[in-house]
């Protein structure tokens, strides 16, 4: 079992989360794009917790899986709530951040 | 002995402090009373000191301020002859001031406001006497100079006023940086701002030191006792109440910069002394002649007391600072009495200016008695003050000076009478002028007649009759002996000089010069009557460029260092500009480029703030790789 | 626990305002008020038990916090920061009485406020550099609102330049303090300070410019300042009195606490710098505020001058200067964040701050006039106020060591008088405008809200012993560190 | 061992690509199924059985369906995929890069490490991570629950609109 093999798949699955949420448009797929990037997260605790032995890791990464669980529950609220206010679920037209 | 030392300064200012919180709950006359009571107070107070210094003890209490450790900042009071006399001629004059005051200001809105700021004025004029370390002095220099920009824009609706206040605290503001970089300097090369230590610093500190320290304490005196070049401010400090003018040309504000000189003169040496004297003697004689040309009565006596000012600071180049004391003390009796006198008049005419005024000898006995023997104390005619301390700076000059220094005192002694007897005769005598006049109330005649006792004796104090108690309290050993009678003929000859000068030239308008000269003799006046054009010149050689580089500055500043955030406005500026000649629009290309440099600027920081979530990601994860990079 | 108590009483006063509908408006102010006025109460009660003559920090705490990385919750005051400390809990309290002016979104204005005040009390108190610069980075986000929501004019444009200038300064500091981390392992200043002087001169001069980047940017210094006139003008009143009145003296504070005593030797190399920037500041600021017709504007400019004989002072590295330099600080604090107050005084009732709008109000408004006129003279360096001791002081200690500096700056000194005569000239002076016929003069709450500011100075300016003993020690100790650090 | 490995992690990366580009968001959402799926084994591989099963009943039992719900209900608003809805080629370009480059910092930064080769003997057992949880960790556990229950009563408030009509600006 190779640690770095398995280092280097959670960076992809980082990486590749993070192009997702720089390019998708739509609210939703940013959401999906979140999600790789928490599950790159939480594979690297389990990893660590096995190289080393650590019982917390293994806790943290379930608190990532319930974080993400609320984030997703609120995310979707957002994007109903978007799709019913604004009437789009592209995040590039939204821009209430703007000064 | 030492409380009632700290009493003289502290009386009139709780004299202040109570008028200035609670003044408006007084009735009007019952706060100007309350001033005169602390003036007196503290005048009773300094009398109390008169025994022990006579004797010669010096007096003071110190205490810790700025270190309590370090000796250097350790503040004190201290009281020998010289500031004893000071403490006598301020708290003397200002109480008949303050008394004269309470009749002049009536009716005024501010009434206990005005007390107010006499109090303080009076309050900070003993601390600087008192002091007994440079920076005390130097404090209460400064509040000195506040008090007089209070005062003299007194009646601040006046435009003219409020400007006026405002010159004579920058102008004094100038002197006073000299006299900082001075005290700056003495603190780090002498290490005691003490005035008991300065003689012991002409050993330590070398002699080019001491000339430019010297020098720039002597900055600080030329500021606040108007010599030239810092002269302008005393002139238009004219347009405070009159009693005000009385009191910053008699007792406080241009007497400190004389007493400074005076207190400091061990510092000076033979090169600086050389300076004192040409500025002293130049601003005699200028300031004469300036003095001459003037109508308006108060504009006259402050050019007057410029001259006066300037024969102190030839004085004190001389060396002999208790003669230079001594002419302060009959000064600021016939000043005082003088500037009192005038406004006696302006109170009962309303009208300060000589070609509008005349014979009012008749209306206002009593001003015009006791401005004659202000007038003729001033002209140094023998035995009254004047003569006493104009004759002993003479002879010093004969013995002291260069040769021709006692031929241009003479010249500025002719010059005083002139004027003086100008402004009396044209005022007092002579046809009566439409205005009808009255004589002023007692309250306001009381003092002014105490003050011609004054300016009548108390330069007998300094006479060889009784053998110069006021030389002797101030340290002088050496003192001619009997009255000098060359001198003696030379003062009066000059006076009667000056007599026939205002008789026949103010008076009668007599032409003294044949007609080859008279161009010559117009265009000397012109320059006169306009004060040499020094404030044109002011206006032109430093104001003028001051404020056009604090604009300058300021655009530099907006344009320049702001640039950094809209350069993207001067470039779209640049462009507009390019794009206008294009057009041929020359007429309105600025407001265009302007237009065009704000929105672009505008576009340029929209372009950056996106509100677009994608945009604001991307930032973050390329600053996070960039740091991550930078950081290995 | 003094400390953390300290900071709590305006954390758990946010808390309060949070927890308040926001329709209860007074509820919210009062919430507030009371936050600040506790906060003000504690910091006294500092000063009553603070022994000015024990050596070291006082009333410390320390807590582990991230123990990995060795940060540690490290609180403690020592002469240096107590009267800074005193100085926020003083003017967050009065400009707390000043918001009451404040007309809309009560809730997240007073939320903002308490949190900025913590943050501002949280800079001065940290002993922990990773803690300090989260305190200090704390203190932009709460101001950046206030200004952007509740300022006037540019508000938008005037929070973002101040935001982005002082987020690029912080992150020159960043750097240099992840330096400082990788090269000594520890956050703790005290431990810094005592490794900071084995470090080579190269390394420590680094050090000291990614420091000076980040304070030069708050205190400000020339060319950094001209964020400064914008975010102050278009701040809300109580916003420029903590801008002035506090957040430039974190950048000061900065030099002391951080970069001169963990880089003393590049501290010395850069003295003639520093002093050349001071003095730089000192003249170019009173030019620069001579020239304004904006009243904000123009105390804006003035307090760059004034921030200027900090840094003079600062760079001579003598007794005097240092005190001085403090002073200076907590004087011109007082001082400037009296005028702000009473611009906006002034801007509540008349909807204007262009100078030439006014004239002749002296007549019409006689308890304004006084306080003008007083805080205008304790700003031009009167002597008998506070602001003099500071300017004396910096200048004594500096005329020893940067001759000419201190002499051009007395250049400055004959300017203030200038600029702000002008201002009691143009304001109070003349003949009365007649747009301004009805003023009123102030109210009670605003003479409350001043009146402490004015014994402060008053007090300062007669007893200045007061103050300086407590910071001699503490004062004393750090010239012997950079100076014997040689 | 390492077959399997490699295996899932073929799956687990085709499928977040897919995730990322897919053009279809219902095909996006189910490819992220198959991503979860695989981390699932690897979690299996890791000798983290209960993290295994909990990934895939909470991820793929409740957060895919959320998502899948999400997605029907808003599919109105979608429009016709690839008309004007195409990101800018710019964004893509860039964000491609900034991936990248963070790729490359990230495992700049961890391959080099030293890694310890030979595992620990033994999983973590489960009632360890069960003891932790109520002793040492209970301070975030319970800080997770008042995390759901703000998302909870969030979630409703947003989604649910204010009860009168129109909602201000």
């Amino acid at each position: 079992m190779s640690v770095r093999l398995i280092l280097l798949l959670s960076h992809a699955l980082f990486a590749l989360g993070v192009y997702g949420v720089l390019t998708r448009r739509h609210a939703i797929g940013l959401l999906l794009s979140i999600e790789l990037i928490l599950n790159a997260a939480a594979l690297n605790f389990v990893l660590f917790s096995r190289a080393f032995g650590h019982v917390e890791a293994q806790a943290f990464a379930l608190f990532i899986i319930a974080l993400a669980a609320c984030e997703a529950v609120v995310g979707l609220a957002i994007v109903i709530g978007l799709a019913r206010h604004a009437h789009t679920v592209f995040a590039d037209q939204v821009d209430l951040l703007k000064g | 002995m030492t409380p009632a030392l700290l009493w003289i300064p502290l009386l009139p200012l709780a004299a202040f402090a109570l008028l200035i919180t609670c003044g408006r709950r007084l009735a009007p006359p019952v706060a100007g009373w309350v001033a005169v009571a602390a003036l007196a107070a503290s005048a009773g107070a300094t009398l109390a000191l008169a025994e022990p210094v006579l004797r010669g003890q010096r007096l003071a209490v110190r205490w810790a301020w700025l270190s309590a450790g370090d000796p250097r900042w350790a503040l004190g009071l201290a009281v020998d002859g010289l500031s004893w006399l000071m403490l006598a001629v301020v708290t003397g004059v200002g109480t008949m001031i303050a008394c004269y005051s309470i009749g002049y200001m009536r009716g005024d809105p501010r009434y206990p406001r005005f007390f107010a700021y006499l109090a303080l004025f009076c309050a900070s004029m003993l601390g600087l006497v008192l002091a007994d370390h440079f920076l005390l002095l130097y404090a209460c220099w400064e509040l000195v100079g506040l008090c007089s920009y209070l005062l003299i824009s007194f009646w601040f609706e006046k435009p003219a006023a409020a400007a006026a206040g405002r010159k004579a605290f920058i102008t004094t503001r100038i002197g006073d940086a000299g006299l900082l970089a001075g005290i700056l300097w003495l603190a780090w090369a002498g290490g005691t701002l003490q005035f008991d230590a300065l003689a012991g610093l002409r050993e330590t500190l070398s002699h080019g030191l001491l000339t430019a320290i010297s020098l720039l304490i002597f900055l600080g005196a030329v500021g606040k006792s108007a010599q030239v070049p810092l002269h302008v401010w005393l002139p238009d400090a004219m347009e405070g109440p009159t009693p005000v003018s009385a009191l910053i040309h008699a007792a406080t504000m241009v007497a400190a910069g004389i007493y400074l000189v005076a207190r400091t003169l061990p510092l000076f040496t033979p090169e600086s002394l050389q300076v004192v004297l040409a500025v002293g003697l130049l601003t005699h004689l200028a300031a004469g002649t300036v003095a001459l040309t003037m109508t308006d009565i108060k504009r006259v006596l402050a050019y007057s007391t410029i001259s006066q000012l300037g024969l102190m600071m030839t004085a004190l180049g001389l060396g002999a600072a208790a003669l230079a004391m001594f002419h302060l003390t009959t000064h600021a009796c016939f000043k005082a009495l003088l500037f009192l006198g005038a406004g006696s008049v302006i109170h009962a005419t309303h009208e300060q200016e000589l070609g509008r005024l005349g014979g009012l000898r008749r209306a206002m006995p009593w001003t015009a008695a006791v401005f004659l023997i202000a007038a003729v104390s001033m002209s140094g005619v023998f035995p009254l003050s004047g003569f006493w301390s104009k004759d002993a700076i003479l002879l010093a000059a004969q013995h002291d000076g260069p040769p021709w220094l006692l031929g241009a005192l003479l010249a500025g002694a002719v010059m005083t009478t002139a004027y003086v007897f100008r402004l009396y005769l044209r005022c007092f005598h002579g046809a009566p002028a439409p205005h009808a006049g009255h004589e002023s109330p007692l309250i306001m005649v009381l003092p002014m007649a105490v003050l011609a006792l004054g300016a009548a004796a108390v330069g007998l104090a300094g006479s060889p009759w009784l053998a110069h108690p006021l030389l002797h309290l101030l340290g002088l050993t050496q003192i001619h002996a009997g009255i000098d009678v060359p001198i003696l003929l030379w003062s009066t000859l000059a006076a009667a000089a000056g007599l026939w000068l205002a008789w026949s030239v103010g008076v009668r308008r007599a032409r003294p010069l044949p007609a080859a000269l008279r161009p010559l003799g117009t265009r000397l006046y012109t320059w006169a009557a306009n004060k040499y054009y020094v404030d044109e010149w002011y206006q032109r050689l430093i104001i003028g460029p001051y404020l056009a580089a604090a604009r300058g500055l300021s655009r530099f500043d907006l344009r320049v260092i702001d640039g950094a955030v809209d350069g993207a406005g001067l470039a779209g500026r640049a462009l507009a500009v390019w794009k206008e000649r294009f057009d041929r629009l020359v007429v309105d290309r600025l407001v265009n480029g302007t237009a065009s440099a704000v929105r672009l600027a505008g576009a340029g920081l929209r372009w950056v703030q996106t509100g677009i979530v994608h945009q604001y990601l991307l930032v973050v994860v390329v600053a996070v790789v960039v740091v991550s990079l930078v950081l290995k | 626990m003094l400390l953390t108590w300290l900071l709590a009483c305006p954390l758990i006063g946010m808390l309060v305002v949070l927890a308040l509908p926001k329709t209860a408006v007074r509820a919210i102010r009062a919430a507030a008020l009371l936050a600040t006025g506790f906060a003000l109460l504690l910091s006294l009660e500092l000063l009553i038990a603070y022994q000015p003559a024990a050596a070291g920090m006082q009333f410390v705490e320390r807590a582990p916090w991230i123990p990995p990385l060795r940060i540690f919750y490290h609180l403690g005051v020592d002469g240096i920061s107590l009267p800074l400390v005193i100085l926020t809990a003083l003017l967050g309290f009065l400009a707390c009485i000043a918001s009451y002016s404040i007309a809309e979104r009560h809730k997240e204005y007073f939320a903002l406020y308490l949190l900025l005040e913590v943050g501002m009390l949280g800079t001065f108190l940290a002993l922990d550099l990773f803690l300090f610069y989260i305190f200090w980075e704390l203190v932009l986000v709460p101001m950046y609102f206030l200004i952007g929501i509740w300022g006037g004019g540019r508000r938008e444009y005037s929070a973002f330049k101040f935001f982005v200038y002082t987020l690029a300064g912080s992150l020159a500091m960043l750097l240099a303090i992840l330096a400082l981390y990788f090269r000594a392992h520890t956050f703790d200043l005290l431990e810094l300070a005592a490794a900071g002087r084995t470090f080579e001169l190269g390394f420590q001069q680094l050090l000291f410019l990614g420091f000076f980047l980040g304070f030069a940017v708050k205190v400000p210094i020339f060319p950094f300042h001209t964020w400064l006139p914008d975010a102050h003008v278009d701040a809300p009143t109580p916003g420029s009195v903590l801008l002035a009145g506090v957040l430039l003296k974190m950048g000061g504070y900065g030099f002391f606490r951080i970069a001169y005593p963990i880089c003393p030797a590049a501290a010395m190399g850069f003295g003639g710098a520093m002093a050349c920037l001071g003095v730089i500041n000192i003249v170019y600021g009173a030019f620069v505020a001579m020239a304004q017709t904006d009243f904000k504007r123009l105390v804006a400019y003035s307090s760059v001058s004034h921030m200027g004989f900090v840094l003079l002072g600062l760079a001579s590295l003598t007794p005097e200067g240092l005190q001085g330099a403090m002073f200076q600080m907590v004087s011109h604090g007082v001082v400037t964040g009296a005028m702000f107050l009473l611009v906006g005084v002034l801007y509540d009732r008349t909807h204007t701050r262009e100078l030439s709008a006014f004239g002749g109000l002296g007549a019409r408004v006689p308890v304004y006039a006084g306080f003008l006129i007083f805080f205008s003279l304790a700003s031009l360096g009167l002597p008998g106020l506070s602001g003099f001791i500071g300017e004396f002081l910096s200048l004594v200690g500096a005329f020893g060591v940067w001759r000419w500096q201190t002499v051009v700056s007395l250049l400055g000194i004959v300017a203030a008088a200038a600029y702000m005569l002008q201002v009691i000239q143009q304001v109070l002076l003349g003949p009365l405008n007649e747009r301004w016929r009805e003023l009123p003069d102030m109210t009670l709450r605003e003479g409350l809200s001043l009146a402490p500011l004015l014994l402060v100075t008053l007090g300062l300016g007669v007893l200045p012993l007061a103050l300086l003993e407590v910071q001699d020690g503490a004062l004393q100790r750090l010239i012997a560190h950079v100076v014997g650090a040689r | 061992m390492t077959f399997a490995l490699l295996l899932l992690a073929a799956m687990v990366l085709a499928g977040a690509v897919w995730v990322v580009t897919l053009r279809n968001l219902f095909r996006a959402a189910l490819s992220l199924g198959v991503v979860l799926l695989g981390v699932a084994g690897l979690f299996l591989l890791l000798e983290a059985e209960f993290l295994a099963f909990v990934q895939i009943l909470i991820y793929v039992g409740a957060i895919l369906t959320l998502v899948v719900f999400a997605i029907m209900l808003t599919a109105r608003l979608q429009g016709t995929p690839g008309t004007a809805a195409s990101p800018a080629s710019r964004q893509r370009v860039g964000g491609a890069l900034a991936a990248l480059a963070l790729f490359a910092v990230l495992a700049g930064a961890t391959q080099p490490l030293l890694w310890p080769e030979a595992p620990p003997a033994g999983a973590v057992p489960l009632a360890a991570l069960g003891q932790q949880l109520v002793t040492r960790l209970i301070l975030p556990f319970e800080v997770i629950s008042l995390v759901f229950v703000a998302a909870i009563v969030g979630a409703i408030a947003i989604a649910s609109g204010p009860p009168g009509g129109a909602r201000p600006r």
